[in-house]
């Protein structure tokens, strides 16, 4: 049986299993108790859990951090609510220089059973600090799991398997998605990290879209279709670890490939799924792959100049047509 | 501050002016928002007026600032124009930053605003370091950081008033303590005392009613001019209150703070009635003169909303300009094509 | 601390052993880096020998502590054996970290030691989280976090401290004091009082000689039992002094500080000698037996040098296992391959 | 006129002609001034320059950062020195969301001249905390400029051409070439940034390699010589802005390409110049452009394992041997 319900029921629902399932997982960050975030998602829990698993905290994002780390090796299964992806530069220290690396540093003595749940996503007109998606950074990280849910049944399925990790998992949720609805089982169900999913087959090009992008994605196949392009669609689900497998499978079927994610560009994820394809896929190419990330600029806030920075469905189409019609394409 | 009162009825009324201007644009922003013709959303400041005005009154074209996410009172009292400013809300060109920074980010720099900072806390390095650079050119400016009770929360600042300290550096610290950060109460999230912290550094700190411009503005004036004989830093904790939600949409607040409280506030400590009050009682001005100033000036703002809305958003262009100073477009400059 | 001196013999002398062994471990480790036998360079404990040792004595196995980049006399003072540390340090996969962590992230962590660190400061939150699960799950163990004086001036342990005071949580903050960073001295880094920091977030403070090891261990072991009852958190700052450069590569220091300083220090204040003859006057040890300790240890310390020599370095398979708990190779996984 | 400095001395230099040259110019950092850092690469500065321009700070990343970025902001042209690049975790908000976006934030209005120095480079047995190669974390991040000196000579150019830039810019030093000599001219000059330069002209593969990771190549090259292969070597210098032209004008010439930098390879800077060069020459390609990153496991302390996780002449060899003579090469 499956219900609509929106991204942000679905977190909450996952939080609150996990946190009835399993006395040792706590919520921790600002707001999250009686507010339940700015966002609201997470409203309701502290009533069931009450103040002593979900905790409010001071505006002190690395403090809280390091207390996470310092619960998640000593008992605990801290879920930490980081209330604007942008503050991971913040968090840096503690998730990357402690958490990733306690593991191994302790030649796998101590572990760091913990979630950081924080989003991304533009074009909310929130301007260049509240705006970023910021999930490259945490990807280059080795001891970092990093998960980006695509609707509301990633959302749940993933960050129930995440807060049953016993390594840390970073979880960006599209901000913007919040309210957006997906049928979601009734039945508890959990999503292994670590699996990409094939949303729709086609057979001329693999559309790769991480998060929000999956949808544009789809959207996109949509207008394919109606050109008579049949498009795959593919969401990576988590980055890592990345199911390398079966993207290579669908692009040595249909030999072109566009990755779109809403990450800068630059240096981003669409290079490493990008640069892993023409490498691994390489005698199965038609085409070059193309990448599609965010613009290469701070995020503006006038919404002239904003709804420019981001891949549109639109944009992921012409692409995909020039590339089965064999037009070169140097750029996105 | 100033003693005489007659020789001094021009300061007054002006800081009486920006006090007016700075709730006059509030409103017409938050009106602005709620008839959806403001992207984004945006947190008020209104309530608080008397601390941005009574510090920033203190303060010379030269001296800088630096804000925060609640930072449109800063920005006016340092000397910025409604119009310009409306610009900037709406994502507009003529904005000061073009558009591109929008509430969070306002600043007329011209005037030695240095920013307004989305992360909270933020800008406690980049004032002091405004004060290094004016110990070390020579400079005489103060410059004052202006942050919220929950920003205290944040651990820059306590490195920063080690070497603030440690260098003796030109920079206030002006903590506007409003009562809550977001949602929380501040009594929640502070431990022990704020003043006690800043002490802790061997800094002099001061409590002031943030809600009596005259207190505020004395003080700042006093602290300021310590600062330029090479007696900074200071710490000044300023008792205040904000009257919106936390921004613009958080509209159902009983279950952090009572309507009762609000309206105590607003009631009996409201910072601009509570001056007018006074101008009249010491004969500065009468009621009919500060009806006028307040009408003057909601007339100015309706234009200034009114110029905006009409004026231009930026050009696609510049959606890669002032990325890197001396670029003129980033992306073609990234992957290395020759300036 | 216990009153009864006879009776108290054993305790006495297990603390003077643990300093004995500290120093041994150090001297060993100096003579393995000047032989080139040890990879990489360390930080030197001695000196600071009845800091951790005071401390560690007031704790049960249970008790956590985290620990520094000078960390090897906090790890022994917890409970470590010498030649498992030897191996650590000599990258050995015997290994307290299978040779992956070294000196500067050993520990034993089945004594509660949670990690030495490399980030300075880096570990307050680690032991403020670790009683958070204290207090959390019921447990009544109490953390220890050992800093150095360079620390304080890194913002993460005020954030901590906030909320350390805030929840009331189980943990003392122990600052060594000695004296310098790196290449610094303390006071031109540090404004203001360190106790006057912690007091500030409502935490109670204390200062202590930390060459005398019963004061360290009497003030701990008070501080540890009002920690269990709820009373915390705590902050004590122990006056001591390394002996050693900053790390073993630090042989020119004169420029920050004198021969001399480094004389009185050893000549009036060394902690083991002190404490040495302190036991003799009261007479729960004769100067032989003291000798025979200081010898056993010796040899135990050189046959556990011996030891690790002759140890065997981790398989090249190793490299990427223990990236991730339940991963086997992180290598294959991370590119999707099932486990 | 040349003589043989070290990449210290090039460091050094470079600084005290720029502070010489330029008044508002000042170092800050953890002991810059008496000790001339750990690595003694400042000697000297605090006697010429004085305590006023040479500045030691306490303990305190987050916070000099933030104090550089407003000095910056306000008349004077900081060098920041981050004596580990593994401290860039506690400076990512200062340097991210603070520094890299105030000229696009203001409009225009306001700029950050400053340089961050810092290193990067393994194998010094320092272990997880003390050995990163972070350089993919800002080269993500628009608005900051990234140089990756890889001798002497680009060291000094480099950076004098950084303190002279109006923005601000991360340079990343390898802690392990600081003793090492290269020929650097007596007279004054600087590189521009954004211009990579060809070290070895060869047909048949291009080694790209940043950093320490040239000389891999150039020793590779030297290996592939005696099999009679013929392998160009370039070094990008600058990440941001990329040198593009130079790279793929190369790659086309000689159909084959890999390349190697001591940073991690999952999500790192190998896959942005793979990525380019996969779709920008793809028509020119003979082979998948291999990629070699530090292995993705945090740096392990024992030499036994350290070892193991960077790149190595005789690895780039093998990998260009394999390319050229067309055996499949899947993984690095
Ligand atoms: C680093 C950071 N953490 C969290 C936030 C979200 N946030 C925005 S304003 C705010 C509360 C700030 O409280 P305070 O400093 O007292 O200022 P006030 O809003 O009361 O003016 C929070 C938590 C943020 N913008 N930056
Ligand atoms: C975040 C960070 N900054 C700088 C360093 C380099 N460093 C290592 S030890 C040290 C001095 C620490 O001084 P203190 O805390 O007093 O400890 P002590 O060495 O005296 O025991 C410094 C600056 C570091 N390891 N981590
Ligand atoms: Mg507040
Ligand atoms: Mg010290």
């Amino acid at each position: 049986m499956t219900r609509g319900i929106t991204l942000s029921q679905a977190v909450n629902e996952a939080i609150a299993e996990e946190m009835r399932r399993d006395e040792t997982v706590i919520l921790i960050g600002e707001d999250v108790a009686e507010a339940g975030t700015p966002f609201k998602v997470l409203s309701g829990l502290v009533e069931e859990f009450g103040t002593d698993r979900v905790i409010d905290t001071p505006i002190a994002e690395p403090g809280f951090m390091g207390i996470a780390v310092g619960a998640a090796m000593t008992g605990l299964r801290p879920i930490v609510d980081l209330m604007f992806g942008d503050f991971l530069y913040l968090v840096m220290d503690q998730l990357c220089n402690q958490a990733a690396k306690t593991h191994y540093m302790s030649g796998g003595k101590l572990s760091v059973p913990l979630v950081l749940r924080t989003n991304l996503g533009a074009t909310r007109r929130s301007a260049a600090q509240h705006s970023q998606s910021l999930h490259a950074l945490v990807a280059h990280i080795p001891g970092l799991k990093v998960a980006m849910p695509s609707s509301a049944y990633e959302a749940k399925g993933l960050l129930k398997a995440a807060i049953r990790d016993d390594n840390p998992v970073v979880i960006f949720e599209d901000k913007l998605m919040y309210q957006d609805k997906a049928p979601v089982p009734e039945e508890e169900y959990l999503l292994p990290l670590g699996e990409a999913a094939i949303l729709r087959e086609g057979s001329e090009v693999t559309l790769i879209g991480t998060s929000s992008m999956r949808q544009v994605c789809e959207r996109a196949a949509e207008i394919l279709d109606g050109d008579g392009i049949g498009a795959e669609v593919i969401d990576p689900r988590t980055l890592v670890p990345l199911d390398e497998g079966t993207i290579l499978g669908s692009v040595r079927k249909t030999s072109r490939a566009i990755v779109v994610d809403e990450g800068h560009q630059n240096f981003g994820i669409t290079a490493e799924i990008a640069a892993r394809i023409s490498e691994k896929a390489f005698y199965h190419l038609d085409a070059p792959v193309i990448r599609m990330g965010a613009m290469d600029v701070p995020v503006p806030f006038s919404p002239a100049l904003e709804d420019l920075t981001v891949p549109t469905p639109e944009g992921v189409a012409a692409n995909a047509r020039a590339l089965v019609r064999g037009v070169p394409v140097h750029a996105p | 501050m100033p003693r005489d009162k007659s020789a001094n009825s021009e300061a007054y009324l002006r800081m009486y002016r920006q006090m007016v201007r700075i709730r006059a644009f509030e409103n017409n922003a938050n009106q602005l928002y709620l008839n959806a013709k403001m992207p984004g959303l945006t947190h008020m400041y209104t309530g608080q007026e008397a601390v941005a005005v009574g510090i920033c009154e203190a303060l010379t074209d030269e001296d800088r600032i630096t804000s925060t996410h609640r930072g449109h009172g800063h920005c006016l009292a340092k000397g910025a124009e409604l119009r310009l400013m409306f610009c900037e809300l709406l994502g507009k060109e003529e904005g000061y930053c073009r558009g591109k920074g929008g509430s969070m980010h306002i600043a007329d720099q011209a005037h030695g605003n240095l920013g307004a900072n989305a992360i909270v806390g933020g800008s406690a390095g980049i004032a002091t370091g405004a004060a290094l650079s004016a110990k070390r050119l020579g400079r005489n400016y103060v410059t004052v950081c202006f942050f919220g009770d929950g920003a205290t929360a944040q651990g820059l600042w306590y490195e920063v008033m080690n070497m603030a300290a440690l260098w003796k550096l030109p920079v206030i610290y002006a903590c506007e303590n409003n009562g809550y950060s977001e949602y929380t109460p501040t009594d929640e999230v502070v431990a022990g005392s704020l003043t006690a912290r800043a002490e802790a550094f061997g800094i002099e700190a001061h409590q002031v009613d943030g809600q009596d411009v005259l207190a505020v503005n004395k003080c700042a004036t006093e602290l300021a001019e310590r600062c330029r004989r090479g007696e900074g830093p200071f710490f000044i904790e300023l008792e205040t209150y904000r009257y919106h939600g936390h921004h613009v949409g958080d509209i159902n607040r009983d279950y952090y703070r009572s309507k009762e409280e609000e309206a105590r506030w607003k009631a009996d400590r409201d910072p601009i009635d509570n001056f007018g009050k006074w101008l009249q009682s010491e004969g500065v001005a009468a009621k009919e003169e500060l009806a006028m100033i307040d009408s003057e000036i909601g007339d100015e703002a309706a234009a200034a909303v009114k110029y905006a809305l009409a004026a231009p958003y930026p050009d696609a262009v510049e959606v890669d300009m002032h990325v890197f100073k001396g670029v003129e477009h980033a992306l073609p400059y990234m992957s290395g094509e020759r300036q």
